[in-house]
């Protein structure tokens, strides 16, 4: 008798990342006869734990899931998940689970324990574009590396026409949607945590905090370097293609796509510092879910073993564009050839040694919530960094004090 | 239509005390009829006076606001209209505007499952009776006022149903056909023995076609009686006047100089029972003159009361002329002025006074 | 009494006539409706704690939440924004593409294009149309008038009337349809001795048409209301209910408290507030203009 | 022939039409456009840009969308078919008969206006276990076959035809379903046809629901295949967006296209002359 | 309305060779017809003839497929019906049903903005002709049949037009009604001096009201002419038979022995037209007798030609009974047979030849 596994998978980075997963899983399922798995696409990430609750909740929920490592939190309380140790008993699965990146694990344990294994994980990175560097004057081949550089090279790329409007901005770093996941780059390289490894407080308003605020608001408004206003996710590596602007912050994901569109050359390289090197880390784990039989948990971690040995991760990382969570994957005969033929994926991985957890907490949806409507206070200069900053943590206070 | 069996022969209807209120308005007011298993009745009245109303709470499609309504011995005042087995040409037509004129007539033996043979062969022959051979097709918002009244007759008739509800069904048609159309709805009625009630305006088709009718002033019963009587015999001045084309002349009894000793009555004379006749009791001045045709309708004046004379075409009447009429004395007509009730028995003592 | 009878018929044929539709309305919206409404007692049941009751504290959390008024006012200065613009607008249309125009049939497709198109990709599309720069209307704007980049969707001024925009365009289409299906019904002698009487195009639609569309308009002003508060699909995509809640309304909050912070107690809270907001406008509207719309 | 005037009138509506037909038809035409070019050509519009079907290629590709398609039209027929069965009788007990209760339940189907399904999907979603049905094309139909909307709208329809109509029918022994398929459903066919179209679209493009109550490819409709490329973790991808977008409302923008004559044909307006 | 001023006296109308065609349907077919400035003239035809076409083309309200119309001199023919200045009663009335009977009548005023109290004024006046007063605040679904049409009616007049259209404005009413209502609007049209077309399928009210009659016929113009010719000097068969109730009777020329030479004619005779006379040059058998009122009509039949006689009614006659005939050789009309014209020259003839 085959074990049933169900296992829902959300897609972030279009088309070809179903396939993916759906090729992976009919593989694993030949070679191993005594489990079916069935990879149920569902949706973006909020619509994955949207029918992962549901379906919990009707008391339908699926063995396996990949969902955003920042809900964790969220999923222990709504006890919808179980640890993987019980099921990682051996040495050898011990020094697997080390195996992983520490920046990806610091969002996928807590307590002790491991709740998630990473999988499709991204981290940011800046992309500029080297044709506006010569244009401008600047060494295309380098790009800024601290805060103040990259306002210097910032307002040589910004260009005007004649009537005064601008052309081509300096940097694009966006703010819509999630915005406090780039922002978080800042608030790292300036050497403040957002969040403690509990998930039950915040430093919103730690002063390091509200100065990269301040910075990321001085970006427009004073250095006139990036457009003001809210800056749409979405739109900018179209932005990016059109030379609206010289160079954007964004995820590691949307390599691929520039590779492929970009009608000029382009550069990759790490956040820029201030204090230090630093970025967030982003994506999704692989959650245990409750309610399954022995065999099934058993089953379940077995296939996320495979799935995330060199091999398939390779795979995995060449048709998406995240960056693979082993070290080992890297030193795959596949993944050199790829980073031979493309050295800017590497970048991430180097940045993964900078690289913190993304901002996560109990009831993380909102308190992260709160903090974007800081966020775009600030930008949208309704309040300034400090008062919202402020008014973030106190409200963050009230739902995190009965976690504590 | 001959060779079709009558489906039964026609059942009776009766009305008992029947009112219809909207509100304040009384629109039928303790109306009571009985209308024979059979029998054709048309209900005449002025606009406004009830006869669609109470066609249609025969027909089951207007609650009655007290009283009770029988077919067939039965009482019915609480059936649905399509449990009535009854037939009906709504005076605004009523006609499917999504069906074309033959589905149009066919609809109720659609309805009621009738074969297809049998409903062709029926069609072709209501079809062919009202002159729509032509028009099967056509949707009845192509149709003539006329056409689309034909249409709405033919669907009431085709289905030979025991009773049939007639809302003035000749209205918009010209006088030729209308002629044509009650000889033939006379002769239907009586081959199948239906049971008709029959609204109408024009009392020509009231006369010519009914058993008896049913005269209706402001939701009130005025008369009922055969056509004959009551032309000939009104039995109030409202029936007087308004039976007959143009009305029938009402004198105050003292109108007339030998009638003065008697003013509590009024003395009624048609048009047409008045001729020119030298030394004639009635010496009246010519007003003004209408031409109809075969006669002409002369407005002439006595002792300041206007009448109405039909008078030979043949004849030049200027106005302002003075002419000399006579009537013989059965045609004299007597009510009470203050009861409006029919006083027979004084017709010949008036009559032979006027003529003294 | 017999009449009696009639009027029993009546009810019976009624009720029978209801009971499917009713069945299928009590199992799939009333009965979950009510536990909704229940569940607005509790507190949000997380996996470890069981919900318990709290009564009305949640309603009391709610009046004290600054977000839930700004997202209301927003939401009564977005009905403002799209409920008369856009009916108007359909009728308008409905009667262009009734009449016989040059082209009718592409201009009668182009209104209706809203109602084809998937929101995500209607939404996907007019973020486009918003972004600054190389967006279609700053294109526009800048090759017409030599107006600066503006970012209408990031700037808490514009973000609400951008999405306005998207909603009229998305309803005047949709109520179109209605009106286009009731200007058939209406018998054209009315209009022909309105003509007759001397009445210019303008007269005949104020006083004959007009009126007598008046049950359309019910029913779309009616949906026009509710569609106010509950079209809020293209919100996801545009601007995400920022900057900082300037374009959320209630509907999206209410989503983002039910499936995305998971507080469902909470979030049936502010669902029954909604209902009674709605029914206090919508229902009331409705039985409040119904006798006098229909005059038979 | 035309005086003046008339005239006048006539070409400044028609300009108007025109003008506001332009401005609504420009996100489709978008669509068509970016759907047939290059990324490159998203926000350039130039009259040689070169011509392309990769994006459909790319779209088409993403998901089993033949599938996808077949199990999107039997639901959304399947909507339909009960929308009209439920709505049709509803709405003609509300518009025709008198009978206790009916003011009660009449609001109670406008609440369900007001209720957004989605709300609910937490218990519907246990309901549909229950039922065993969950992965399955009726889950997904279910909630949507008692529409508050077509009962609503049916009603304001039926109240608005002529009452001896009605009459003539039942004279004619027709029973009251009799009346109901013979009378009314035929001269409410405009409104059938516009709440068929409505209808068709909303369901067509539905999305959260089925995703949620679906698992497999052989339930799921084509707005899942169609949701793959809106997930903008990587930027917007407007042209294969576009592509995927025509691709899976193609079909509705051809019944539209079809429907449209029969739509406006004045059946109705011919009659009541 | 006595001291209201005439808006402008009435204007002609010219129809010049109109026709108006749907698809296969021809309901008019090259019409030419001069309506005189002020006059008042009726349309005239069986159902379906093209009469209401006829008057739409005029109104605007229907396209005309070929030929101009002009108004007062000016071509209208592509001119809108708003700007024809023109009133019209409509054969299925037309009332809107959202507004009550006073707001009904007085809609062409308030779009014309006539002051308040004028409209109040004139409103009553019509009103008040026209049996309305109590009704205003009714909407027309809450009218009878007769009512509704007499708001139709009322809608029409008080604008005063320079032209007025009128579809059967009469036919729902009561004899009665219609009869004040023949001449009141006779009244009112001579008085303002405006135009009137006047559709009818009743030939009294056509002889009664109208200057001219045009008698059309399947979309042709059978004949136009002055009441009276019409009546006495019918141009066809068709006209001689459509003109009179009942119908003039037609004899083939060889029904009658002493015509047997001449059988290429038609003899027309009307019912009024013979009467009793023994010994008369007509000897006839009695097939049939209908009961009129005043008179009774009989069924009759020579030479197996059927043909029908208006007889008084004091005198009884059964079926299967012989009567002999005699008429004036001046009521004779005679037809050519073949081209259907009428042939006046020799009626006296005929006549002489038929009484010898
Ligand atoms: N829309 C239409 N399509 C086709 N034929 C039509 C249309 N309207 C009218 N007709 C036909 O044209 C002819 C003339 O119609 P019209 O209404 O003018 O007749 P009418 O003389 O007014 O008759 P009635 O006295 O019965 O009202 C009729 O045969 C009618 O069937
Ligand atoms: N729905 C209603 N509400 C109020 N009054 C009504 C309604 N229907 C009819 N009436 C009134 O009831 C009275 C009788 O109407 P009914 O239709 O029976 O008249 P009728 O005798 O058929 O007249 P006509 O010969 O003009 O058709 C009229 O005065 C009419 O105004
Ligand atoms: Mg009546
Ligand atoms: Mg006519």
């Amino acid at each position: 008798q085959a074990v049933d596994l169900q296992f829902y998978f959300p897609v972030a980075v279009g088309g070809k990342a179903a396939d993916t997963i759906q090729e992976l899983t009919d593989a694993y399922v030949a070679q191993n006869p005594d489990v079916t798995i069935d990879a149920v696409y569902a949706g973006s990430y909020q619509d994955t734990v949207a029918k992962a609750i549901t379906a919990s909740r009707g008391g339908n929920p699926p063995q396996l899931s990949v969902i955003l490592s920042a809900d964790m939190f969220t999923l222990i309380d709504e006890d919808l998940i179980q640890p993987f140790d019980d099921y990682l008993t051996s040495d050898e699965d011990k020094k697997w689970v080390e195996g992983f990146y520490p920046a990806f694990m610091e969002n996928s344990q807590t307590g002790g324990k491991t709740y998630g294994i990473p999988f499709q994980r991204s981290t940011p990175v800046l992309y500029w574009n080297k044709e506006a560097f010569e244009a401008a004057g600047l060494d295309p081949e380098v790009a800024p590396a601290t805060w103040d550089e990259m306002v210097e090279f910032g307002k040589k790329l910004t260009k005007k026409d004649d009537s005064g409007n601008v052309t081509q901005w300096g940097v694009r770093i966006p703010s819509s949607g999630f915005p406090y996941w780039l922002f978080q780059g800042l608030a790292i390289e300036n050497g403040a945590i957002l969040a403690n490894a509990d998930g039950n407080k915040t430093n919103f308003d730690d002063p390091k905090v509200v100065e990269a605020l301040q910075y990321l608001v001085d970006l427009s408004t004073k250095h006139e370097v990036m457009a003001p206003g809210i800056i749409e996710w979405g739109a900018t590596p179209k932005a990016f293609f059109e030379g609206q602007t010289a160079m954007m912050w964004t995820s590691t994901g949307n390599l691929t796509n520039v590779r492929d569109n970009a009608p000029f050359k382009f550069g990759v390289a790490m956040l820029p510092e201030k204090a230090q090197r630093g970025a967030p880390t982003g994506g999704g784990n692989f959650y245990l879910f409750k309610g399954a039989s022995d065999e099934q948990n058993k089953a379940a971690v077995k296939f996320v073993q495979w799935i995330t040995a060199p091999e398939q991760s390779a795979k995995w990382t060449i048709a998406t564009g995240y960056v693979a969570p082993r070290a080992e994957t890297w030193e795959t005969d596949t993944m050199k050839a790829y980073a031979a033929d493309f050295p800017a994926v590497l970048v991430a991985r180097d940045q993964l040694d900078f690289a913190k957890a993304e901002l996560a907490t109990y009831q993380n949806q909102r308190v992260t919530g709160i903090f974007n409507d800081a966020l775009a206070a600030a930008i949208t200069g309704q309040k300034d960094a400090e008062t919202a900053l402020k008014e973030a943590q106190a409200q963050a206070d009230e739902i995190l004090s009965e976690y504590r | 239509m001959p060779g079709a069996k009558p489906s039964g022969a026609g059942k009776p209807i009766v009305l008992a005390t029947v009112s219809r209120t909207w509100g304040e308005t009384v629109a039928v007011d303790g109306l009571s009829i009985d209308i024979p298993a059979g029998s054709f009745t048309a209900l005449l009245g002025p606009s406004g006076c009830g006869k669609s109303t109470t066609l249609r709470m025969i027909a089951g499609l207007e609650n009655v606001s007290s009283g009770r309504i029988l077919i067939g011995g039965e009482d019915v005042t609480g059936r649905p209209s399509a449990k009535r087995d009854l037939a009906m040409v709504f005076q605004s037509y009523a006609l499917f505007p999504h069906l074309n004129v033959g589905e149009n007539i066919i609809f109720g033996l659609k309805v009621r499952r009738v074969g297809r043979t049998e409903r062709d062969r029926r069609l072709a022959r209501v079809a062919d009776l009202l002159g729509l051979g032509q028009l099967l097709e056509r949707k009845p918002g192509q149709l003539s006022g006329g056409q689309q009244q034909r249409v709405a007759l033919g669907r009431a008739i085709i289905g030979e149903k025991p009773i049939c509800l007639m809302d003035e069904p000749l209205s918009n048609l010209d006088a030729k056909l209308r002629h044509e159309m009650r000889v033939e709805i006379r002769a239907l009625q009586q081959q199948l023995g239906f049971t008709m009630v029959y609204v109408t305006h024009d009392q020509v088709e009231a006369i010519t076609m009914a058993d008896q009718v049913v005269l209706l002033n402001g939701g009130r019963l005025e008369q009922v009686a055969s056509p004959r009587d009551l032309y000939e015999k009104p039995a109030t001045p409202f029936a007087a006047r308004f039976i007959g084309t143009p009305p029938m002349n009402l004198f105050p009894a003292n109108a007339f100089r030998k009638l003065c000793t008697a003013p509590d009555f009024k003395l009624g004379l048609r048009p047409e029972a008045m001729h020119l006749e030298d030394g004639g009791p009635v010496n009246a001045s010519v007003r003004a003159v209408e031409y109809l045709g075969a006669d002409v309708l002369a407005d002439c004046e006595v002792a300041g009361t206007g009448f109405q004379v039909r008078l030979p075409a043949s004849r030049a009447f200027t106005p302002g002329q003075s002419v000399q009429l006579g009537f013989s004395p059965d045609d004299l007509h007597v009510f009470d002025a203050d009861t409006g009730r029919r006083r027979d028995d004084l017709i010949s003592e008036f009559g032979a006074l006027l003529r003294s | 009494m017999k009449r009696g009878i009639a009027l029993k018929r009546d009810w019976i044929h009624g009720w029978l006539l209801l009971l499917p539709a009713m069945v299928f309305l009590f199992a799939f919206t009333h009965i979950p409706a009510v536990t909704t409404f229940l569940n607005s007692f509790f507190s949000t049941p997380r996996g470890r704690r069981p919900a318990k009751f709290i009564g009305l504290s949640n309603y009391e959390r709610m009046l004290d939440d600054p977000v839930f008024w700004k997202v209301l006012w927003n939401n009564v200065w977005f009905a403002f924004g799209t409920i008369p613009v856009s009916v108007g607008l359909a009728i308008v249309m409905a009667l262009w593409v009734n009449d016989r125009l040059v082209g009718r049939s592409f201009v009668r497709m182009a209104y209706f294009t809203p109602t084809v198109l998937p929101l995500i990709a209607v939404a996907n599309i007019w973020m486009f149309f918003y972004t600054p720069g190389f967006g279609l209307v700053d294109q526009i704007t800048g090759a017409l008038f030599g107006w600066p980049a503006s970012n209408y969707l990031g700037n808490p001024d514009t973000a609400l009337n951008a999405i306005i925009v998207v909603t009229v365009w998305k309803e005047a289409g949709f109520f179109m349809i209605f009106y286009l299906a009731a200007l058939q019904a209406i018998p054209v002698t009315l209009k022909e001795a309105a003509q007759i009487e001397g009445a210019g195009r303008w007269t005949i639609f104020w006083r004959i048409t007009f009126p007598l569309l008046m049950p359309t308009t019910l029913f779309v002003c009616v949906n026009a209301v509710i569609n106010s508060f509950r079209l809020v699909d293209h919100i996801f995509i545009l601007t995400d209910g920022g900057p900082d809640n300037a374009s959320a309304l209630l509907l999206f909050y209410i989503y983002e408290v039910a499936f995305r912070f998971w507080e469902t107690a909470y979030g049936a809270t502010l669902t029954v507030a909604l209902l009674v907001l709605l029914s206090l406008l919508a229902i009331g509207q409705f039985f409040f203009f119904d006798r006098k719309v229909h005059y038979k | 022939m035309t005086g003046a005037g008339f005239s006048f009138d006539r070409v400044l509506n028609t300009f108007a039409a025109w003008a506001l037909a332009l401005l609504w038809v420009l996100p489709l035409a978008y669509a068509i456009w970016t759907a047939f070019h290059p990324a490159a050509y998203e926000a350039r519009f130039e009259l040689l840009a070169p011509l392309t079907l990769d994006n459909f290629v790319k779209a088409w590709d993403a998901a089993p969308f033949a599938r996808y398609f077949l199990n999107t039209f039997l639901l959304v027929s399947m909507i339909l078919a009960g929308q009209f069965f439920l709505g049709t009788l509803a709405a003609f007990a509300f518009a025709r008969f008198q009978f206790p209760g009916r003011n009660i339940l009449f609001t109670l189907v406008l609440l369900q206006l007001l209720v957004m399904p989605d709300i609910l999907m937490v218990e519907n979603y246990q309901t549909m276990r229950m039922l065993n049905l969950v992965d399955t094309i009726p889950a997904i139909a279910l909630p949507y076959i008692a529409s508050g909307f077509g009962i609503f709208l049916l009603r304001q329809t039926f109240m608005t035809i002529p009452k001896e109509l009605d009459e003539a029918a039942r004279i004619e022994g027709a029973s009251v379903l009799g009346v109901l398929w013979r009378v009314y459903i035929p001269l409410a066919k405009p409104t059938y046809l516009a709440y068929g179209l409505v209808s068709v679209s909303h369901h067509w493009n539905n999305f959260l629901w089925p995703l949620i109550v679906t698992n497999s490819v052989d339930t799921r409709p084509v707005t899942v295949g169609l949701s793959i490329f809106s997930a903008i973790d990587s930027g917007v991808e407007w042209s294969v967006i576009n592509a995927a977008t025509l691709m899976t409302s193609g079909p509705l923008l051809i019944a539209f296209l079809l429907f449209q004559r029969q739509f406006v044909q004045s059946f109705m307006r011919a009659g009541i002359k």
